[in-house]
């Protein structure tokens, strides 16, 4: 590479929260036209990088270079007008606008140079959407669509300007494997015109296809930097975690013992068609069942319905062979179900409060004596879960905004876990989270189901799913279309069933 | 139960639907949107003028909407704020203030050394304005500069304003703002008294204020920026709107519009008093909430504020009117407020049931 | 001269005050009458070598008992007080009394005597009287009105509204058709006035239990062209005699305010010089009728040359 | 300060070792955060004692202290009420509503056939403060069974609960209170007026209602939740809290808190007027957000909430003291609200950096 290659570098980049230093002494370089791959576990500093390159943070040393010239980046705008745009790992939509709004907020489309030109946003979105393969209405409001359809309307924001970089942090994180498909046929398009990409992502064999460069940082400091030619799976996971890689993921070994959970005829209605559509299944101790399907297949509406947090219109739900007819949430936790929810800033976090707090919200009435809390106790059980999950914090009185993505997840299974749980529902758990962490969670699915617990859990990757369950139910249209064990699941299975519309009729 | 609570948006109509039919339902939900606080009003009327035969004639309709007018703009300026998501309580003071400056250059001038200078009513009425939008800008500098949370912002300058337009006049009235010929300043009441074309010049300024604001509002860039800013902060500020901008500007709009209202009060009483518009904000806010824009930002229509506006101003009359006495008017009142809502709630309900069954 | 925007004569500030403070508490000065009210006693307790504390309860007794307890604080000679309520007032002025400190009442009364050490209000059901009977004579004994009256919570709004009907019931030709109460308040009188307006177009006067409530009363009848219409006020202020004077309102009973914060100030200061009051407690002084005839001879709460 | 270095790169270490080295930064920056309002408070003192030697007397200090008993009882329910995410424009009119329900009893007794029913002061004091939490639950029903936004509920309620306080009495005043021997209803002034230890009672009921509030938010299960519902709805939903419950009782302790209030300002006053506590509830949340809290919901302390309900008391008290003019008190007192929000985004930004010094 030469230097007229490196479009947009970080020198000497430093950042500091508070007392946290989130990245060190990074120089970062980022390649005209390719796409350009940084990786690291949770909580390494990507995203604080990519918020500075990006206008977002300010850095509290260093300097950026954009085409050799020091440029003064002091807001997002700045970064715009000169050609620098950003996907945020969280999405930055307005729920209250529709698709189109959304597109063009803030570089509306002007007619007579003084009002908004409706039709011609309407028109464009339309034009992204398809390419993007979505065949959406631009009128639809953003907050009614799900995840991962946001997300791709963040994605298409980015397309409308002409952008010289796009930094895209994990953008495929709630995509389906369809859609990540036409995302990397887009990539590649955008990189034929020379645009170039700073692609943040977890899942290394995604990456892999259509990285150019690779680099990897690790607590804060920029550990690799390499051509992705020159490396492999293995040699990236070592530069992440500095040793290494253990086998990845765990299957759970456990012997399977009696029916935990049984779930007859479920339905979950929705405006169009039932969400979920009689749903049948079981669950035994010691087993670790994943559901795979297409974003939309209903799957979140699935375990929200166990949990009592959505209402099912019609179906029976046994745990451990006690009908539990009540649904509400708090009778479902009593009957010893748990969930980990899927977007963890909406229904997980309480943003407002510390990591403590966050880890005991569940169990609080376990906590307290004679009806206070001992901060001792407090204190101690929340450490407890710390250790026992590794989860990289400040301290336990810190801000639960103040961790990375990962770390967040964490908390939030640390809070589910803590309600000693007979079932536990895990949806997307290893959403955003490092291969290190994601082995983390798989050996830990695997010890619980060895305690006898049942888990169940969502996944969209097929590797992952593949990987690290017993048994995989795959569903489509709300309704169970398949199911495979571990001994004959095959990607290409998965992926058949997941488009179908036969329904598996299940013999409980 | 619980999952409404959650408020799982249950997607009303979120995925591949042809955009004609979408786009035909969406304002159709729009229609009937705006039309429950029209049907609170039509309620409203048909009850009243069953009591009274004086309630649905024409000079008390005028009569009822030209005090309406005043709410209206206060509640056309305080729309703005709300849909960034802030609140401004500072209107009623605001009017107040704008009321004395008036008053105070109407009756004795500017003070100069060697006299009094006085300016023409086109030109009080614009400092008037001005003021108005001064306090705004200060209330923006308050929430953007330094960081205060809107409700105390403005809250603080609810007293400050107040206290202001006590002290102009030491806390006296301005008994007489006619003017006179030989000063040149004659004809303040026309905007609170006259008519033209047989409807008050109050309502032809609220009409007139309120198709601007529908206009901002729905088809410029800044109404844009202005939803934007409500529904999603962060977000507004990594698309690379300046959200300070935007800020400042609702803030002097709500200070300008509630100055405007202030100059209508006083136009029409034909007096300026230090208390004018006292605890109006109140008011204000309910008129806006009432047609349904949403106090956590994003959310609203000024259609909807002035029809909310329409609401309390047709029903308080409409108490005196039939001779409720004072105290159940308030009851009623706050009833009312709280059923409107209610009744949009059940509208909603509905409305989300039929676009189910019909889809 | 205008008292509306006649510089402010009291408020002291400083350290100390001592016994040669005198607290001087009433209604929001917006109204012409409790600033004239307001400049007279400080006016007069200046002139006497006394330092002036003037305050306004806003007719929120709350606030007011908070202010009585600032003067205690101070350790006032004297308060001169119109109160903001006629039984809410009691316990704070005798709160004052247990502290010592004496309590001069003008122009509202309270329900109880031997709290305070005098009050001294108009005769508001003179006053009343004479009003009553002016509104009649304009409007020639006969036809339809509405009467507008004063805050619930002052002795005064009852007392006006009975002096008023004392007369006007007896004219079987005259109808009240309307009453509401605009709470003393300008831009309220407007308001209901245009309401009642609509509901009676038929009616030919306007009763008002002050003047700001005349203002506001007369302000919505010229708004509807409506020049037909009799209004009459109370108080006496500048503002309508001035009306008056341009035939707008027909006639208002003057209150005798400044004369009436004189007196209040006077016996405090003999109370405070000899230990005990020089005067009963209720006195009552005369109101004066103001119409077209001597409207030109009032000044400042006063008629001249009566 | 924390080494953040090692709680990054030994992924157990922090686990063990964050307990006690991060408790203690976070008492430290608690105590900081509590201490800018007091810094704020302190300068007042500061100021008035300079310019009135009255002001720092024992018994002005006992006085103001007892001024603002009752704006901190009432902004104690309203923070509760406010860390939910809700607000509660109600709390002055409940304080109304009780003073005249408590009057009525104590004046002319409870109409049965054939006469009135007297109660004893503890019964009257205890049917006061249920009828605030009774206004509460309707509150809290509105805005949890009927969806209604908890700004338009409390501002429905707000005229209800007035209006009904004026029907009471026809909007007369209950002017003695005293009760008397024979109807064993003696002794209402004992909560307003007397005093126990050389200290008014109203001021320890102050001290006790907030101490009961501190351990209620800080230590036990349900305050946790109530932070947690106004931190994240969705996640409380999710983590098994019963929101609709607790959002139901902090209605009901803003009511009953309300209700507390009003019973003491009626005591004191010895009368009982519909106009009690009119606009308290500005005063109220103000203080609520001087002290911290957030209208957000989700973050603030009762201690705070107290602190800054004696800076809005002391200032009032201190202004009228030194003898400030009524036009500049309102003036001081919005500026004071402003500044002293000002200081602490300055004290937190200071702090941010002294942080970031000392790592
Ligand atoms: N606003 C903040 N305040 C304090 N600390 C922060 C803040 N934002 C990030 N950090 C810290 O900075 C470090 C790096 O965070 P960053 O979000 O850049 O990680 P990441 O590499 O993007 O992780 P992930 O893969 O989980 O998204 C973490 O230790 C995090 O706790
Ligand atoms: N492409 C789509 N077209 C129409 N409706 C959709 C689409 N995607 C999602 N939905 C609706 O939104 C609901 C929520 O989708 P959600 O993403 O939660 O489902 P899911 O199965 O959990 O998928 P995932 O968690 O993988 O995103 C769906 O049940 C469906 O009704
Ligand atoms: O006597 C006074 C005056 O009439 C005033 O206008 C209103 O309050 C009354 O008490
Ligand atoms: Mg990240
Ligand atoms: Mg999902």
């Amino acid at each position: 590479m030469t230097p007229t290659d490196e479009v947009l570098v970080a020198r000497g980049v430093g950042k500091e929260y508070g007392g946290v230093r989130a990245l060190k002494d990074v120089t970062f370089t980022a390649y005209r036209g390719k796409v350009n791959v940084l990786v690291g576990e949770n909580g390494a500093g990507k995203s604080t990088l990519m918020k500075i390159l990006s206008g977002t943070e300010q850095p509290t040393r260093g300097e950026i270079l954009l085409d050799g010239e020091p440029v003064q980046l002091s807001s997002p705008r700045e970064a715009m007008a000169r050609g620098i745009e950003i996907i945020h790992q969280e999405l930055s939509l307005f729920p209250n606008m529709s698709i189109a709004r959304n597109m063009f907020a803030g570089r509306e489309l002007r007619r007579g140079g003084r009002f908004v030109d409706d039709g011609a946003q309407r028109r464009r979105t339309a034009e992204v959407l398809r390419r993007l393969g979505q065949d959406l209405d631009p009128d639809t409001l953003v907050g009614d669509l799900p995840i991962g359809q946001q997300q791709l309307i963040e994605i298409g924001r980015c397309l409308l300007s002409d952008v010289r970089v796009l930094i895209m942090d994990e953008p495929t994180s709630a995509l389906s494997n369809n859609e990540v498909d036409v995302l990397f046929d887009v990539m590649a398009d955008l990189r034929k015109r020379d645009v170039t990409i700073i692609y943040i992502s977890h899942k290394l064999d995604e990456f892999r296809r259509i990285g150019d460069w690779v680099t990897v940082l690790r607590d804060g400091n920029l550990v690799a930097h390499e051509s992705m030619r020159n490396t492999d799976t293995g040699w990236i996971v070592r530069q992440m975690v500095g040793r290494d890689p253990d086998s990845l993921y765990q299957h759970s070994e456990a012997s399977v013992g009696d029916v935990l959970l049984d779930v007859r005829h479920l339905t979950v209605p929705g405006p169009v068609r039932p969400l979920v559509d009689d749903v049948s299944f079981t669950l035994r101790a010691g087993e670790v069942v994943g559901i795979y399907g297409l974003m939309g297949a209903g799957r979140t509406e699935l375990v929200e319905a166990l949990m009592g947090a959505r209402r099912a219109t019609s179906g029976e739900v046994r745990v451990r062979g006690k009908l539990v007819s009540e649904a509400t949430v708090q009778a479902r936790l009593a009957a010893g179900l748990a969930l980990v929810p899927e977007d963890r800033q909406r229904d997980g976090l309480v943003q407002t409060m510390s990591v403590r707090d966050n880890i005991l919200l569940a169990t609080i009435d376990r906590v307290s004596r004679a009806g206070l809390l001992p901060a001792s106790a407090e204190q101690r059980i929340a450490a407890g879960q710390v250790s026992e999950l590794s989860i990289k914090i400040p301290g336990l009185a810190a801000a639960v905004t103040a961790l990375s993505g990962g770390n967040q997840q964490k908390v939030v299974l640390a809070r589910a876990l803590l309600t000693e749980p007979v079932v536990l529902l895990l949806d997307e758990p290893t959403r955003g989270i490092d291969v290190g962490a994601k082995a983390q969670i798989a050996a830990l699915m695997a010890r619980l189901a060895a305690e006898g617990l049942g888990v169940l859990f969502i996944s969209s990757e097929l590797a992952e799913v593949i990987a690290m369950a017993n048994r995989v139910l795959v569903m489509a249209r709300g309704r169970i279309t398949a199911e495979f064990t571990a001994a004959n699941v095959t990607e290409e299975a998965l992926v058949g069933a997941s488009a179908s519309d036969r329904v598996l009729e299940v013999q409980p | 139960m619980i999952d409404a609570d959650v408020a799982k948006s249950d997607p009303v109509a979120p995925g591949r639907r042809a955009p004609t039919s979408s786009s035909r339902f969406a304002s159709a939900a729009l229609l009937l949107l705006r039309g429950r606080t029209l049907i609170v009003l039509v309620a409203l009327v048909i009850v009243f003028s069953a009591i009274s035969s004086e309630y649905l004639t024409q000079s008390n309709l005028l009569l009822m909407t030209k005090h309406v007018a005043v709410n209206a703009i206060l509640a056309i300026g305080v729309t703005f704020v709300i849909l960034t998501g802030g609140i401004d309580l500072s209107v009623g003071s605001i009017a107040g203030l704008a009321s004395m400056v008036a008053g105070g250059l109407l009756f004795k001038g500017l003070h100069v050394p060697g006299g009094a200078l006085f300016f023409s009513v086109a030109v009080v009425i614009v400092i008037g304005i001005a003021v108005g939008a001064l306090v705004g800008a200060l209330n923006a500098v308050l929430v953007t500069r330094f960081k205060v949370a809107p409700f105390i912002a403005t809250l603080g300058m609810l007293y400050v304003a107040r206290g202001a337009a006590q002290l102009l006049s030491n806390g006296g009235t301005y008994p007489d703002l006619a003017g006179s010929p030989g000063r040149g300043n004659e004809g303040f009441h026309v905007i609170g008294v006259d008519r033209l074309l047989g409807i008050p010049v109050a309502v032809w300024i609220m009409v007139a204020v309120a198709v601007a604001a529908i206009i901002v509002t729905t088809r410029t860039p800044f109404g844009r920026r202005v939803f934007a800013v409500g529904g999603n902060e962060r977000a507004a500020v990594l698309s690379g709107i300046r959200v300070k901008r935007i800020k400042i500007a609702v803030y002097v709009i709500s200070g300008a519009c509630a100055a405007l209202a202030g100059l209508l009060l006083t136009s029409e009483l034909g007096a300026a008093y230090p208390d004018t518009a006292t605890t109006y904000e109140l008011n204000a806010i309910a008129a806006a909430v009432l047609g349904g824009t949403a106090l956590s930002g994003g959310r609203g229509t000024i259609i909807g504020t002035v029809m909310g506006a329409f609401v309390i101003g047709f029903l308080s009359d409409g108490l005196v009117l039939v001779g409720v006495s004072t105290f159940w008017q308030s009851v009623v009142k706050g009833a009312v407020i709280i059923f409107a809502i209610i009744a949009e709630q059940a509208q909603q309900g509905l409305q989300t049931r039929l676009a189910k069954r019909a889809a | 001269s205008d008292k509306a925007d006649s510089p402010s004569s009291a408020s002291s500030t400083g350290a100390g005050g001592g016994s040669k403070l005198i607290v001087i508490i009433t209604p929001s000065p917006d109204n012409v009458f409790f600033k004239a009210e307001q400049d007279a006693a400080a006016a007069q307790a200046k002139k006497l070598g006394y330092e002036t504390l003037v305050l306004s309860h806003d007719d929120d007794p709350t606030k007011q008992s908070q202010e009585i307890d600032t003067a205690i604080s101070r350790k006032a000679a004297a308060i001169i007080l119109d109160n903001a309520g006629a039984d809410s007032s009691v316990t704070a002025i005798q709160r004052a009394k247990d502290a010592k400190i004496p309590t001069f009442l003008i122009d509202r009364e309270i329900n109880k005597t031997g709290v305070a050490v005098a009050q001294i209000v108009a005769n508001n059901a003179q006053g009343a009287g004479l009003g009553g009977q002016e509104f009649a004579k304009v409007m020639g004994n006969k036809g339809n009105y509405a009467e507008l009256t004063g805050k619930a919570t002052d002795t005064n709004a009852g007392v006006r509204s009975q002096g008023f009907h004392g007369v006007l019931d007896q004219y079987p030709d005259m109808k009240m058709v309307a009453q509401q109460s605009a709470n003393w308040d300008q831009a309220e009188a407007l308001s209901k006035t245009q309401t009642i307006l609509q509901a009676h177009p038929d009616i030919k006067g306007i009763i008002a239990g002050n003047d700001t409530m005349a203002l506001g009363a007369y302000a919505a009848i010229q708004a509807a062209g409506r020049k037909d219409i009799v209004v009459v006020g109370f108080d006496g202020s500048p503002d309508v005699v001035a009306s008056i004077l341009k035939d707008g309102i027909k006639a208002t009973v003057l209150q005798p305010a400044s004369k009436i914060s004189q007196m209040a100030v006077d016996q405090a200061d003999a109370y405070i010089k000899n230990g005990k009051a020089s005067e009963p407690e209720k006195q009552s002084v005369d109101c004066v009728l103001v119409n077209a005839d001597n409207a030109k001879q009032v000044n400042a709460f006063a008629v001249e040359g009566s």
